[in-house]
């Protein structure tokens, strides 16, 4: 086990280069142009090419690529086209946001999804199962700004309990961060609850119908223990995944609704920096999130093999 | 609704003539969900012979006109005939949302029936699609649009791609465990070829789960597809479809909530239905839960 | 001399007692047959009731009538009553339910492997049972699991207690069930074949325990099987089952001696002998397995640090001719599973060779074996989870005869074919796996591999869920196949009268290894080895001619 | 520092580029009003005022001396010299339209002491002081000689000016806010503020600029108070803030933007002159407008190229763009000039959102007309790649975009950047066309106000007829703020000076 992890560690390197290979080709069949950005509406052609010139878009292709691998592996991000900052120091910004944001809707989104997809499985075809449904089919097909607003409309305006918008962060004002965390948390975690509920009931009606449920009645214990002990454990492997995948999903930073709470994460940043095309900090955001996800993911494989023991790599 | 229990009766009177098997007959909940996903479709497809307006007919004094009898739900911020373009959105966003559902679930499927079941692929597969998930939907769709042009293919393509790997965990995280059951060992004593075992023994198992996936993708898609067209990489947006209404109903939530609302409303009544629909299926797929019916 | 249970119990308080039960299945569309009818028996303090009968009687359904756990939705009660120490079961409420379950009365399930949790450490499950109805400490807990595993004869019970269902033998997955029902030590113990995988010795050490907890607590016991030595061996009474109705019931010895319905003639009729049948002509000398040298060592895992291995299976030598049978018998986990896993290459030994019908298999990639796998079939020692609880009965029938090319609808009217022949009703092949008594899942299983016309069919225990006369059926069988078509067949099984019957030659195994091979005449009448000796002395109604009802003459 | 006041501003847009020489940008440019100041600022009439400097110009008109007021002081502590301030012009001269105009008849610029800076030019050159003082679309910002030496092709990497607040370098974070603190030691004219001119009184302590990219969240947030000012307010979104009594809804900037669209002339059919005037022919600002903004009061329908209220002011030739289009005129011409069907490729940017309406409203028009139109959904920074390909429209050129122009930038045929008939050389659409040259050369020379009204006019007359460009008339965007945000001044750009907060 623990080879296997190095080994799934050692393989970020590949993992890296597929991806910086994959990004630098695409942002450089994008047509767009930095110099275009920074120089604005009434600049000349002659002066575009002076900037581009100045920003290395004119070297032949594979000289950039080897430029900037070369940086990255010196561990310099680069420095962003459009704002002349470094990127490092960008994302440090706008990494934390994104990352609080994302534990706080996990969290939450677990702490209800489990158990009403538990109870929906439990009394399948039963008011609480339809509940259930009507709950995933809402969180599916109502865009996300919708329940924010909606949010917004009722517990700031309305209420005025929790602000609008903005951030602060935890390290700062811990109820702070609470106050202006909640409400996105929520709106995010719509949709997560939506899913992981829907796949937990799928997963336990496959488990219920099981002997060792039968075997676990007998021995008297009470249908919580049956349900949560018992046949949630079973059921777990494929919600672990989708839960993995939605906490990568939100780490890669979720745009909207860090527009709709003005919150400073990264996934503004990486969709301002593909509006701009602005490279370095594009295939930084990429490569950082390609990093996080071969993490989670490895968590969660490892998670496997400690919900299912007959799981080996 | 409240007609839909005659065409379901109907329905259910043609299936019987076609004789099918019992167990492929629906329940009362799942006939009327098919009954109301054939009914948005077919209305879907044929918008253009019945609604009253042409849904990309902008006026500029009609903007966001409340819902009168000239106009049934009223217009949007270019004058358009909001009746007409929920009615006609339909069209391409069943598409998106069908097209992008079914795709990545069958590539996902695929890729992971075989990265659970071989050890030796998995290492490298997963590999890939790690790499895959990290590049997001929008640049993948401007990256698309540049090489082939703005069309609703190249939006399923951008939506698929980054989706695929998350079907692709989603089906071998059930892949690992199932391949253990002694069931597939006597599958192997018995001589099953491996895409039989993938297909046959293993596939059923990742049905559930895929159905929720799928219904999660199929709504998913219909919204994304906004964003696309919004970064000027889908279809064009004054072309209806659900997702732009609502997406530039964004701004007019508060003004005129019924942008939002009907296309919402619609989309969601679809997706209940493909749920309901979904249910039935793995219901009938799993002979266990058949018999416990109540 | 053959001692019966004599004591007379009937005058004590009644535990269980059962009227008038009938269980029907339930559908969509009105009343569905049933499935028990008019079932009555009572079992008393201290008394051990049997339930003996044909395979798919309705035995474990009145079992699960009782403890509450039909499977809602295919079965329901559809008339009688239950009472338990004069309470109604069938009108109480499902916590009522809950605090008599484990603690008054608990259940042994018929097939170990499905009925404990894949996920969950053995020792946690049986803990389970002691945190639900008894206040312990973690520790106390601890100490009690290792002590209930040690009384039923668990090996090295501190790794067995960390290991998981599948990490287990048979045997052991089945003393584990015996250890959870035991473990509170209940006034009703419901035994549903409780010792089908355990060889003798062991079997007769559990009997024993169980036994003792009637001395002191006046446990009342239901016990369901189909060996006829057992059921002489610890019963007071005996219900005969066929066709979901109970067709004789008396005390043991009145049965034993003077069988009244002409099933239950034929049942006692049908048990084995455990006298070995004589050597049959040895047409052949052509080698269809050799294993060579083999060993197995299970590696321990862990999530940071290696665990130590199990070495399941040491230096085994074997060879099985052409028309030949060779029995294993031995002690549980003494790795006769591992031995046949390994030789389907289902499991990869750790080295040594196996070749079979002269291809060395031991070192073959899967793809490369695949077109030598019609040559040797496997029955699985769990035959429920062998089956794709997805598929029909039917589509699992004719899978391996698809694969090697014989046409669908041929497959199937083969399938048909073998479902008479193992006695299933022809519309088995549209039923689900889960529809099926365990008795019927395993000739389902037999069926499976026997369609295939295999060179050698390795068979796990494979009739030990069967009543004495459907085996007898399906002994016959294979014996007819093995004539018609030379199959050489390795035949594991605990039960000593089986292996008697139906091997030429007899391989015993303790500790993962083999310490006695000969033929079936030499080892079971004259063994050698201690252990073989031992095994044969623990063997239950040893004294008693079953077919004609009176004390072997020999004993 | 609690009692510290704060204007919390959301903005237009966010500020990411943070040299205002480099970039035409907006945002950039009222960055650059915070921090730096101007040699010369125009007033309210669009007189050229001084700010930094006082100017005199020789009675040959080649010799402009500019001279340095006292006390003026950059945010390093470093006083203000007359060597900082030729550096900085040198530099915007290299990037400015109209500064390169004047650059190309310099003789020399010099400092001439600390405080004194001396143009000479080869040739009078009009313009020059009002060129100096324009305030948009590049402004001559004076910062440090040492910043302003970096090459003007690339951003300087220090924010160091000599204007009323200072840049909080350690709390800006590109895309999501920029900090402002007063500049304690800047001393202000004493004239009145107006525009750009004027006292520039700092009344707060700190000014942050922050972006909301969601409309509608910002408009909350001003109505809870946890920000003070939005810069534009979508105008659909207006009724949601009648229900706010502490929320003010008012025009701060009285010209606004004039919106218009431009044709290729490189292909066709656009090259062709009769069909360019069709497509004239066939569009109607009030659709546009109305479709755009809704509500009437925020826009004016207006032919000037010059955009109204300004000086240049005229509307001839624009009479069918006014009147609600001619579309029988428009394919009337269109079967004269033999158009033969070709598509016309129509680009629509759809993340802009004062942009998306234009292209499908015209494209409707068009289509009415008789064009085959062929709409491209494009995000802008493909358009803006896109826009500057010379290639055919089917190769991945273009034939129809649309822009908007704050109207100060394009007031006069020295900034206005579309006025430029050098083909290839020009801006993209690249009409090539010797008499637009003239007339702009004609512009330039004149002498008196007459005579340039009368150059204008010929411009006006002379665009509209070859469709240079075709302007699309004006819109305002209301600003909102809190009703305890006071005494802020009218102008095209905002300004935090003067400003309030009770
Ligand atoms: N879930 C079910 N659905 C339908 N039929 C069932 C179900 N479970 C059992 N049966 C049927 O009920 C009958 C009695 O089954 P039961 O398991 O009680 O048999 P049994 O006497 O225990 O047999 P065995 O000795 O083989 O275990 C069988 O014929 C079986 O096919
Ligand atoms: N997957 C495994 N991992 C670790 N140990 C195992 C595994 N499978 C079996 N064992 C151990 O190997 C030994 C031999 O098991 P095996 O199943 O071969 O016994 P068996 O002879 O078939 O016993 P039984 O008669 O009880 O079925 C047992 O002690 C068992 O605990
Ligand atoms: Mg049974
Ligand atoms: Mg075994």
């Amino acid at each position: 086990m623990l080879g296997y992890i190095i080994r799934r560690l050692l393989a970020v390197v590949p993992v890296m280069i597929i991806v910086a290979l994959f990004v630098f080709l695409i942002l450089r069949l994008t047509p767009g142009d930095p110099a275009a950005i920074l120089a604005g509406d009434s600049a000349t052609p002659a002066q575009l090419e002076r900037i581009r010139d100045r920003l290395g878009l004119n070297l032949p292709l594979y000289e950039q690529f080897f430029q900037w691998v070369r940086m990255m592996f010196q561990g310099d991000l680069g420095v962003s086209l459009i704002s002349n900052t470094p990127v490092s120091t960008m994302i440090g910004q706008r990494i934390w946001p994104t990352l609080n944001i994302a534990m706080l809707t996990i969290f939450l989104s677990v702490l209800i999804a489990v158990p009403m997809g538990v109870l929906a499985a439990w009394r399948h075809r039963s008011w609480v199962d339809y509940a259930v449904m009507s709950f995933s089919v809402l969180g599916f097909s109502v865009p996300v700004f919708v329940i924010g607003y909606l949010f917004i409309q009722i517990f700031a305006i309305e209420l005025r309990w929790l602000p609008v918008q903005g951030y602060t962060a935890p390290t700062q004002d811990l109820l702070g961060f609470f106050q202006r965390a909640l409400l996105p948390s929520f709106t995010l975690a719509t949709i997560y609850v939506a899913l992981i509920a829907r796949m937990t009931r799928a997963s336990m009606l496959d488990v219920l119908g099981e002997d060792y449920v039968r075997t676990a009645r007998a021995k008297g214990l009470r249908e919580g223990s049956i349900l949560f002990r018992h046949a949630l454990r079973n059921a777990a492997v494929p919600i672990m995944t989708i839960i993995g995948t939605g906490f990568a999903l939100l780490i890669a930073g979720v745009v909207v609704t860090e527009s709709v709470f003005n919150i400073p994460g990264v996934g503004r940043l990486t969709v301002d920096a593909i509006l701009a095309r602005d490279y370095p900090v594009i295939q930084a955001m990429i490569l950082l999130t390609a990093g996080l996800y071969v993490l989670v993911n490895l968590l969660i494989d490892i998670s496997y093999t400690i919900i299912d023991p007959r799981i080996r790599y | 609704m409240a007609h839909a229990t005659q065409p379901s009766a109907a329905m259910q009177t043609v299936l019987g003539m076609l004789s099918l098997p019992r167990q492929w007959r629906l329940g009362a909940g799942p006939m009327v969900a098919a009954v109301v996903l054939f009914l948005i479709v077919l209305s879907a497809l044929l918008a253009p012979l019945y609604v009253p307006y042409d849904p990309m007919q902008m006026g500029s004094l009609n903007r966001l006109q409340p819902a009168s009898a000239e106009h049934l739900l009223g217009t949007d911020q270019y004058g358009r005939d909001l009746f007409s373009r929920i009615m006609t959105g339909g069209r391409v966003s069943l598409l998106i949302g069908v097209g992008a559902a079914l795709f990545s679930v069958v590539v996902g499927m695929m890729i992971g029936l075989v990265s659970g079941f071989f050890r030796a692929a998995d290492a490298v597969i997963m590999r890939i699609m790690d790499s895959l998930m990290a590049i997001p939907a929008i640049l993948l769709a401007i990256a698309l649009v540049a090489l082939s042009g703005p069309s609703v293919w190249s939006v399923i393509v951008a939506i698929t791609i980054p989706e695929v790997p998350r079907v692709v965990r989603l089906v071998r995280s059930v892949v690992l465990g199932a391949r253990e059951e002694p069931y597939v060992e006597a599958a192997i004593a018995l001589g099953s070829s491996m895409p039989k075992i993938l297909w046959q023994h293993l596939m059923p198992n990742t049905v559930p789960a895929m159905i929720v996936q799928g219904t999660y993708i199929c709504a998913s898609a219909i919204l994304t597809e906004a964003i696309l067209s919004f970064l000027g990489a889908g279809v064009s947006t004054d072309i209806p479809t659900w997702g732009n209404i609502m997406a530039e109903g964004r701004t007019y939530f508060q003004v005129k909530p019924g942008l939002i609302f009907w296309t919402g409303a619609i989309l969601s009544l679809c997706i209940l239905s493909i749920n309901l629909l979904g249910d039935a299926a793995r219901d009938m797929l799993d002979p266990r839960l058949k018999k416990r019916e109540a | 001399m053959m001692r019966f249970k004599n004591d007379d119990k009937s005058s004590s308080k009644a535990v269980l007692d059962i009227r008038h039960l009938s269980v029907r299945l339930s559908g969509e569309e009105g009343p569905g047959s049933l499935v028990l009818d008019d079932i009555s028996l009572q079992v008393h303090e201290g008394e051990t009731v049997s339930l003996v009968g044909e395979s798919g009687s309705g035995k474990s359904v009145t079992s699960l009538a009782v403890m509450g756990l039909l499977p809602k939705g295919a079965l329901e009660v559809s008339g009688g009553e239950i009472d338990m120490d004069g309470e109604s079961l069938l009108t109480l409420t499902p916590s009522q339910m809950r605090t008599l379950r484990g603690q008054r009365m608990a259940m042994i399930f018929q097939e170990p492997m499905t009925a404990l949790n894949p996920v969950m450490r053995v020792g946690d499950q049986i803990a389970e049972v002691l945190q639900t109805h008894r206040e312990l400490s973690k520790r106390d807990c601890r100490d009690r699991v290792l002590d209930v595993m040690q009384q039923v004869y668990l090996p090295d019970v501190a790794r067995i207690y960390g290991s998981y269902p599948h990490q287990l033998s048979g045997g052991q997955r089945q003393r584990i069930m015996i250890a959870m029902a035991l473990a509170l030590e209940p006034k009703l113990l419901i035994a549903d074949e409780p010792t089908t995988a355990l060889d003798v010795t062991t079997q007769a050490q559990i009997l024993s325990l169980i036994a003792e907890l009637q001395e002191r607590h006046g446990t009342a016991v239901l016990f369901i099987t189909h060996d006829m030595g057992v059921v002489a061996e610890v019963s007071h009474a005996v219900h005969v089952m066929k066709h979901g109705k109970i067709v004789e019931q008396a005390p043991v010895e009145t049965l034993f001696r003077h069988p009244s319905e002409e099933y239950t003639k034929r049942l006692l009729r049908s048990v084995p002998s455990l006298i070995p049948r004589g050597a049959r002509s040895q047409e052949s000398t052509e080698p269809v397995l050799e294993v060579s040298d083999m060993q197995k060592v299970y590696s321990g895992g862990g999530l940071f640090l290696r665990k130590p291995g199990t070495h399941a299976a040491r230096d085994i030598n074997l060879t099985v001719k052409r028309g030949q049978t060779l029995g294993i018998v031995g002690e549980s986990g003494s790795g006769k599973t591992t031995v046949a896993r390994s030789i389907m290459r289902l499991i990869d030994p750790t080295s040594g060779s196996i070749r079979v019908a002269g291809k060395e298999v031991a070192t073959l990639s899967r793809r490369a074996l695949r077109p030598h796998r019609k040559h040797f079939q496997v029955v699985f020692q769990d035959p429920f989870r062998s089956l794709n609880p997805r598929w029909t009965v039917g589509r699992s029938l004719v899978e391996g005869p698809v694969n090697f090319g014989t046409p669908r609808h041929e497959a199937y009217e083969r399938a048909l074919e073998m479902m008479e022949l193992v006695d299933l009703p022809g519309d088995a092949l549209e039923r689900y796996p889960h529809q099926f008594s365990g008795g019927q899942r395993q000739r389902i299983a037999i069926a499976r591999a026997v369609m295939m016309r295999p060179d050698l069919l390795v068979a796990d225990e494979a009739v030990s869920a069967l009543d004495v006369s459907v085996q007898a059926q399906v002994l016959d069988l294979l014996d007819e196949v093995q004539a018609r078509l030379g199959i050489a067949i390795l035949f594991i099984t605990h039960d000593l009268r089986v292996a008697a019957q139906i091997c030429d030659e007899v391989i015993v195994m303790q500790y993962g290894a083999i310490v006695e091979h000969g033929s079936a005449r030499e080892v079971l009448s004259n063994p050698r080895h201690d252990y073989t000796r031992m095994l044969i002395g623990a063997a239950p109604g040893r004294e008693w001619d079953f077919a004609n009802c009176c004390e072997l003459l020999s004993a | 520092k609690s009692d510290d006041t704060t204007i919390t501003a959301v903005m237009h847009s966010s500020l990411r580029v943070l040299d205002p020489i480099i970039t035409t940008a907006h945002i950039t440019r009222n960055h650059g009003y915070m921090i730096y100041d101007v040699l010369l600022a125009s007033d309210e009439d669009f007189n050229p005022q001084p700010q930094m400097a006082d100017w005199e110009i020789s009675d040959d008109s080649l010799t402009y001396t500019l001279t340095l007021r006292e006390g003026l002081m950059f945010h390093d502590g470093e006083v203000v010299t007359a060597e900082d301030a030729v550096a900085s012009l040198e530099r915007w001269g290299e990037r400015d339209s109209g500064g390169q105009l004047i650059f190309d008849v310099t003789e020399s610029l010099e400092a001439t002491d600390e405080h004194t800076i001396t143009w000479t030019l080869s040739e009078p050159y009009p313009p020059l002081i009002d060129t100096l003082a324009k305030q948009s679309a590049v402004p001559a910002f004076i910062m440090p000689a040492r910043i302003a030496d970096t090459s003007a092709d690339s951003s300087i990497s220090e924010h160091i000016g000599s204007g009323p607040f200072r840049f909080l370098e350690d709390e800006y974070e590109p895309g999501v806010s920029v900090t402002y603190e007063r500049f304690d030691d800047y001393v202000p004219r004493e004239e009145e503020p107006s525009w750009m001119a004027g006292g520039k009184v700092v009344n707060v302590d700190r000014v942050v600029w922050t972006t909301m990219p969601d409309a509608q969240t910002a408009i909350n947030a001003l109505t809870t108070g946890e920000i003070d000012y939005i810069e534009q307010v979508q105008v659909d979104l207006l009724p949601i803030l009648e229900s706010s009594p502490d929320v003010v809804v008012e025009n701060r900037d009285p010209l606004g933007y004039q919106t218009m669209g431009r044709l290729n002339f490189q292909h066709p059919p656009f090259d062709n002159k009769q069909i360019r005037q069709a497509a004239l022919l066939a569009l109607s600002q009030e659709d546009v407008l109305a479709t755009m903004m809704g509500d009437s009061e925020y826009y004016e329908i207006c032919g000037a190229i010059f955009g109204c209220g300004t000086p240049l002011a005229d509307e001839s030739g624009s009479e069918s763009l006014t009147s609600g289009g001619d579309p029988q005129a428009a394919q009337q011409l269109l079967e004269e000039a033999g158009y033969d069907g070709t598509p016309v490729v129509l680009m629509q940017p759809t993340d802009v959102t004062s942009l998306s309406a234009q292209p499908v409203v015209a494209a409707q028009a068009l289509r009415q007309a008789g064009f085959e139109v062929d709409m491209q959904p494009m995000d802008w920074q493909t358009l803006v790649n896109r826009r500057a390909s010379m290639s055919a429209p089917d190769e991945g050129g273009w034939n129809i975009f649309f822009t908007n122009w704050m109207v100060p930038e394009i007031t006069s045929p020295l900034i206005n950047v579309m006025l430029n008939g050098r083909g290839e050389d020009g801006w993209f659409g690249w009409p090539e066309d010797e008499e637009l040259e003239a007339l702009r050369r004609e512009f330039i020379a004149a002498e008196s106000d007459e005579e340039r009204q009368e150059a204008a006019r010929k411009l006006q007359v002379h665009t509209l007829d070859e469709v240079i460009y075709i302007p699309l008339g004006q819109y305002i965007m209301p600003q909102a703020r809190r009703d305890n945000i006071t005494d802020m001044i009218p102008s095209p750009v905002p300004v935090f000076w003067n400003i309030d907060k009770q």
